[in-house]
């Protein structure tokens, strides 16, 4: 799939300040250390890649950033500025979405629902304009529904549009998925293994969103992924784990030569 | 004082009873839940309908009487025998054994793989038909057990505590031998989970049914199995709680009883019954010792519900229920 | 045809997202609301009011309460006869100490401080979880209906705690009270009906009802998506319990006019709105309507039949009603397991292809 | 076209039957439900007797009865829907059965003149006619019964009571919290003590912890205003904890075969307070058996005849049946309108020859209902369980209630209510 992005992407982001900085990150689970002092950042603009083997904590690492887990230890800085403890909805509203390794859509509403749902933190009218759905409510209802219906078409889901998510096929449910994290217009968006169990068509079409994303919106995204071939074209910059601990952290060219990353990870059949 | 805390262990001891009884009646939803994932919300009707069978089938009543005297202008009501207790008991867990398979065969087996709501729903409407169909069958008239079972204060337990305290307690025998059929019934029901083929074959189906399917265990079978258990365990109840206050309608009231002895034991955990029911016996009847003065009593019907909450709150999973680990 | 929608085109999104989008439901919409508004009124008796549509009307407002708690937002209550006698007794106590004040203010008012109840009952929903928060509505059921009967300023002071309602008129009718018409009872529950049918249906359609359905369907991915998890279940169970209280209010001073806290609003009747909203369909407005319909009506309608035309003895009809009833749960479970609401969308695509099923 | 069909025929099912020519008498009953084995009893008696004055008598004044049976269950909206498909028909007179549908019934029938009678149940203040004129609660109420009970401690004790212990066990509802009011004032005017034990319905079942109080509190007395399974379960623990159960009397609700038959042998010595005889001595059991049982028109198995419950309905049927006599001498018509039938509940006056000439000699008190007193005179008698013969036996006279103290009590409590809902009490 060299064809995607080329070999080493240009780097838009390299000048940019970072949007993100995890400095010391350590997160325990009883005595299980899941991560231990992983500090990395991630640039306005780029699409960082976080690798490793499996139990590496890479969807821990994930979590602490959105907020689902709290690290015992470590500063999480957004934009510059320490964020204090916070609920996970909370960090959505910074502007923060994601999506799930294993796919977490809302499977008994409609792909629209679902993706209206994405953009649940960018709704401001009140309990009380809804329950009357009078003026802003229902300005504001058509207004979303307007940039709901220009990520269907991005995405190319018109026709599921009404169908309730659980009914659909894999491929199109982490479509869907990427949908809804993209409804919420967000700053960082986190991919959690947006590709597994696709073939390779659907693979190709996916990298083209992620890139499609990145170019047209601006937005910053961090990702897990496994296969490596599409990690190396469509990533700026790569942070490997291990073991819950940062062994490598560069552009795709130098993690390939990386002899930690080699040992670890890429000399190790997986 | 010393006064206070005999009364208050005197309290707990036949809370402890109680409890048990209230276990019993928990067993058989447990039994349910364990194996398929339903809350059989048909139990207390289930333990009403054995409990009728057995005083029907005892005292030689004819079934349908009233209907059948309805259409055919006869007046026949009664068969004229009166079974021997245990010939009666035999006979109506084979009665319940007819239903489990009934239930399998008409609800069941058309709603395999539905989600738990569903089958929730299917137990609604059994319960629905087993109260029309039980009153049908048997009538809705008062029934008084008639077993030989121990019934009235121990007087062997008062003497003692007297001649120790100057005090003495009072326990119901009837309280005493139920709380030996319990034990009696959850040790065997734990023998046969354990090492039964069956017991065995059920347990796989209560970890993963997708699994025990493919492995070649029948869930139909299965299902068959469990609801004749939990049945049995109805009859069981059914019979303590009939003895009390003779066989009626309100018997079935008593699964209310049962539903926060299921909520603080986790609705998997056999133990979890037992131990729920002891805590939820011994905690409203101590609660109603201390409060009833400044609260004015009948607090026991929201207490149980009261203090399950407040310990799920702090326990989310139940007693012995599986530690919720949160994923994403 | 019967039924179509080729031709209907949506040109915008306020259009597309209307409660009726094909123009035929519209004019039957309409067609229906004009029959109960007007037709109804005009023909109806005691026996309708009193036993047939008030009731059903009643119920369905207690069967959406807790259709928007359990099945738009996934929490089971068991609690909706306890919430109901809040309502109920609210109204009373409002009633009796501001004689004054408008029964419609009295039943709104009942209505908010049930929903204040019901905050509070739902505040462990956030710990507690799936069929064990059955539990917490359970204790909010008992005790509230022990409260009701065991502190005599709920009932003022009367000798046997049975409350009666007091007759008070709106625009002049009486709406409670034994001298009420049987049109004015029948369309003052019909105004509350259609104006709480109307609500939920615009909270449920907005970001409101979609939090509240994502927390039901995963409630952890909710919370990470942006859904404030407090905030959206509480709403749900205040939302809910204002329908409830509504429900019992009304259900006390238009319906019966006189009730008892552990008779009218005990364990059972929390059980049968549930039954309700299962039968009719979770997370369906339509369907609460209908399952109310169905719960009450269906044994009215088979005593009608079993006792009044087939002249069987009562209880023997009694008996067979229970067995009919649960024969047709099961029924329908196994024929079609989503409610009375998705039979009926089903019926309506069936119509919309008839008579070309391909 | 077949929807429209089908509506229509649920239309027509779901529509109240019309009127009927004969005079027509509901009966609220309950043969389902939890209290089906009070129900069943009460109902068959009522029928019976009906039937029995349509066979051996054609009825009452030469116009057939037809009593029409509407199951209730016990449940007030069940209550209310019958009354609405029955009021119809030219129903004379509703007998609710339970406190709770009467309740409901009260300011319906008062609107639309229909009388109620409520026969040693209810709601106790309509036993003064000027506020309640349409509903009647004779031969005696709720705290009639707190009078009786009393009075018949006052007997054994010689008549001084003073710094004896009572409890009362009731259900905690309406109905059970009936007799508090009286038993206070009693207790100050006698100098007892009394207290209150609640027993929620939910929890009847399990009443340990009630009765471990009292075994504690050691109370003299104990009076019990139960019913259904929680009578048998109370006079069952009553027995294990050895109360004397001479000294446990139960309201006229609390006191039938079924609450003390599940106890056994235990049950020996129980007491109840009786509105009527128990037992088949009366003529009119022979009456019942030629005319009803032997044709086969018994409402039910006819096993329950000469139990206390059956014999309630056959007496409440007896006492409506001379009301309608009444009324139809009145007004000198034979087919009367509930109005009439309220006027003769309200001149129904009940001799000692006019319960003999029935068949029901002695059976009850002899009472007279006037424009003011729709209560009946206020007496009963005592009734003890034994065990060995398995019967109930009069063991007590006639007792009469304190009447001053009830009237002013049921007189207060009738303003109360004449406050609350701007009525005017009538002159008498």
């Amino acid at each position: 799939m060299g064809d995607v992005a080329g070999s080493e992407r240009a780097s838009m982001g390299e000048s940019k300040p970072p949007l993100m900085e995890l400095r010391g990150i350590t997160l325990r689970f009883g005595g299980v250390l899941a991560i231990s002092d992983v500090s990395f950042d991630i640039r306005e603009g780029e699409i960082r890649a976080i690798i490793g083997p499996n139990g590496a904590g890479k969807s821990s690492m994930l979590n602490v950033i959105s907020g689902f887990y709290h690290p015992q230890e470590g500063n999480i800085l957004f934009r510059g500025e320490v964020r204090p403890f916070m609920r996970p909805h909370r960090v959505a509203a910074l502007g923060i979405a994601r999506t799930f390794q294993n796919i977490a859509l809302f499977k008994r509403m409609t792909t629209l629902d679902n993706i209206m749902t994405g953009r649940m933190t960018l709704m401001k009218s009140s309990f009380a304009a809804q329950a009357l759905w009078w003026g802003s409510a229902e300005r504001e209802e058509s207004a979303h529904r307007e940039k709901a219906e220009e990520i269907i078409d991005f995405l190319g889901i018109q026709a599921i549009r009404k169908v309730p998510v659980g009914t659909l096929p894999y491929g199109l449910q982490k479509r869907v998925e990427l949908g809804r994290a993209l409804a919420a217009e967000p700053r960082l968006l986190l991919l959690d293994e947006p590709m597994a169990g696709m073939n390779v068509e659907e693979k190709e079409d996916m990298s083209r969103f992620i890139l499609d994303v990145n170019d047209e919106f601006g937005t910053t995204i961090a990702l897990i992924e496994h296969d490596m071939g599409v990690v190396m074209d469509i990533s700026d910059r790569i942070v490997v784990m291990d073991y819950g601990k940062k062994i490598g952290d560069g552009k795709p060219g130098e993690i390939r030569k990386n002899q930690d990353v080699i040992d670890a990870y890429l000399g190790v059949p997986h | 004082m010393i006064e206070q805390l005999l009364y208050a262990i005197e309290v707990s001891l036949n809370g402890l009873m109680t409890g048990i009884l209230y276990s019993l009646v928990a067993l058989g939803f447990v039994l349910i839940f364990k194996a398929s994932g339903v809350f059989n919300y048909a139990q207390g009707i289930m333990v009403l309908f054995a409990a009728l069978t057995l005083v029907g089938l005892q005292s030689g009543q004819v079934p349908f009487a009233h209907l059948i005297n309805a259409i055919f202008g006869t007046h026949i009501y009664n068969f004229g025998w009166n079974l021997p207790a245990v010939a009666a008991i035999a006979l109506s867990a084979v009665v319940m054994v007819v239903l489990a398979m009934a239930v399998e065969k008409f609800i069941l087996k058309f709603l395999i793989n539905q989600e738990p709501v569903i089958l929730f729903m299917a137990t609604i409407g059994l319960a629905y038909f087993l109260e029309g169909f039980g009153e049908l069958m048997w009538g809705g008239e008062i029934k008084a057990i008639d077993l030989p079972l121990p019934v009235g204060i121990s007087d062997t337990v008062e003497r003692v505590t007297y001649d120790h305290f100057g005090y003495g307690f009072f326990i119901d025998r009837l309280d005493v031998a139920a709380a030996c059929v319990a034990a009696v019934l959850v040790l065997s029901l734990v023998l046969f989970f354990q090492y039964s083929k069956i017991g065995r074959a059920l347990r796989a189906v209560a970890d993963d049914h997708q699994a025990a399917l493919s492995v070649g265990i029948s869930l139909r079978y299965i299902w068959v199995v469990i609801w004749s258990i939990a049945g049995i365990v109805g009859l069981a109840a059914g019979i303590m709680w009939g003895a009390k206050s003779g066989v009626q309608f309100s018997l079935s009231l008593i699964a209310l009883k049962a539903l926060p002895v299921l909520m603080l034991g986790g609705f998997t955990s056999i133990p979890g019954a037992i131990l729920g029911g002891i805590i939820i016996g011994v905690g409203e009847k101590l609660f109603d010792f201390f409060m009833n003065p400044v609260i004015g009593g009948a607090t026991e019907n929201w207490f149980a519900y009261v203090l399950a909450l407040v310990f799920l709150v702090f326990r989310p999973q139940g007693l012995f229920g599986e530690k919720i680990i949160e994923r994403v | 045809m019967l039924y179509r929608e080729a031709g209907e085109f949506r040109t915008s999104y306020p259009d597309d997202s209307q409660t009726f989008p094909i123009s035929f439901d519209k004019y039957r919409y309409y067609a229906i609301l004009a029959v109960l508004v007007v037709v109804v009124p005009l023909v109806i008796n005691d026996y309708w009011a009193n036993a047939v549509l008030v009731p059903v009307l009643v119920w369905s407002i207690a069967a959406l309460g807790l259709n928007i708690l359990t099945g738009y937002c996934g929490q089971i209550s068991l609690g909706t006869g306890g919430f109901m006698a809040v309502g109920a007794y609210g109204c009373y106590k409002l009633m009796t100490a501001f004689p004054d004040l408008n029964i419609i203010f009295c039943i709104v008012l009942s209505g908010a401080i049930t929903a204040g109840v019901g905050i509070i009952f739902g505040l462990p929903s956030l710990r507690i979880k799936g069929f064990y928060l059955a539990v917490a509505t359970l204790a909010a059921q008992f005790f509230l209906v022990w409260l009701f009967n065991s502190f005599p300023w709920f009932y003022n002071y009367s000798a046997s705690g049975q409350i009666t309602v007091p007759e008070r008129t709106v625009l002049g009718f009486p709406v409670t009270g034994p001298y009420t018409e049987p049109w004015a009872k029948y369309l003052i529950c019909l105004a509350f009906a259609f104006a709480l049918a109307w609500l939920a249906r615009n909270l449920t359609r907005g970001s409101v009802g979609r939090s509240w359905m994502a927390i039901r369907d995963m409630d952890i991915a909710a919370e990470i998506i942006g859904v404030n998890p407090l905030k959206a279940k509480l709403q749900a169970f205040a939302v809910s319990s204002f329908f409830v209280g509504i429900a019992g209010a009304l259900f006390f001073s238009v319906y019966l006019g006189a009730v008892e806290a552990s008779e009218a609003f005990g364990i059972n009747q929390s059980f049968l709105v549930l039954f309700m909203v299962i039968i009719g369909g979770l997370g369906s407005i339509f369907g609460s309507f209908a399952g109310a319909a169905f719960i009450v009506l269906l044994p009215v309608l088979l005593k009608n039949l079993l006792v009044g035309k087939l002249s069987w003895p009562t209880d023997i009809a009694t008996n067979s009603e229970f067995i009919i009833v649960g024969a047709l749960i099961i029924f329908f479970l196994i024929v079609e397991p989503h409610g009375l609401a998705h039979l009926a969308r089903l019926f309506k695509e069936k119509l919309r292809l008839w008579p070309f099923p391909h | 076209m077949k929807l429209k069909a089908t509506a229509a025929a649920l239309i027509c099912a779901l529509a109240a039957p019309v009127a009927h020519a004969d005079l027509v008498i509901p009966w609220l009953g309950y043969r389902t439900g939890p209290f089906s084995p009070g129900g069943i009893p009460t109902g068959d008696g009522f029928h019976d007797y009906m039937t029995l004055l349509n066979e051996r008598d054609g009825g009452i004044g030469g116009v057939r009865v037809q009593v029409i049976d509407c199951e209730t269950a016990y449940n007030t909206q069940k209550g209310v829907e019958c009354y609405e498909s029955t009021k119809g028909q030219g129903s004379l007179v509703y007998q609710p059965l339970s406190t709770g549908i009467t309740y409901q019934l009260i300011p319906k029938g008062t609107a639309e003149g229909i009388p109620i009678l409520s026969s040693g149940y209810g709601r106790t203040a309509a036993a003064n006619g000027r506020y309640f004129p349409w509903v009647f609660n004779f031969p005696a109420h709720y705290w009639d019964g707190a009078s009786i009970a009393i009075k018949h401690i006052l007997d054994l004790n010689g008549g001084d009571i003073a710094g004896k212990k009572v409890t009362l066990v009731h259900l905690n509802a309406a109905y059970g919290r009936e007799p508090i009011p009286t038993l206070e004032e009693l207790a100050k005017i006698h100098g007892f003590e009394v207290d209150f034990v609640p027993i929620d319905f939910a929890s009847s079942q399990e009443q340990k912890s009630q009765w471990l109080d009292i075994r504690r509190k050691k109370p003299d007395y104990i009076l019990m205003w139960g019913w259904g399974i929680m009578n048998a379960v109370a006079v069952q623990e009553a027995a294990n904890i050895r109360f004397p159960l001479e000294n446990f009397i139960g309201i006229w609700w609390s006191g039938s075969e079924n609450d003390v038959l599940p106890a056994g042998e235990r049950a020996h010595g129980y007491k109840a307070l009786a509105l009527h005889r128990p037992g088949t001595d009366a003529p009119i059991f022979d009456d019942l058996q030629k005319h009803v049982f032997d044709k086969g028109l018994a409402s039910g198995t006819g096993e329950h005849s000469g139990t206390v419950l059956y014999n309630r309905g056959a007496y409440g049927a007896m006492l409506t049946a001379e009301a309608i006599k009444t009324a139809q001498e009145i007004h000198g018509v034979a087919d009367i309108t509930p109005a009439m039938m309220r006027d003769g509940l309200e001149n129904l006056v009940i001799t000692e020859e006019k319960m003999a000439a029935n068949g029901f000699p002695n059976f009850g008190p002899p009472f007279a209902v006037s424009c003011e007193n729709h209560g009946g005179d206020g007496k009963a008698w005592i009734q003890q369980w034994d065990a060995h013969a398995k019967e109930w036996k009069l063991v007590s006279d006639l007792i009469q209630s304190d009447k001053e103290l009830i009237n002013r009590l049921v007189l207060e409590d009738a303003e109360k209510y004449a406050a609350e809902n701007n009525i005017e009490p009538r002159e008498c």
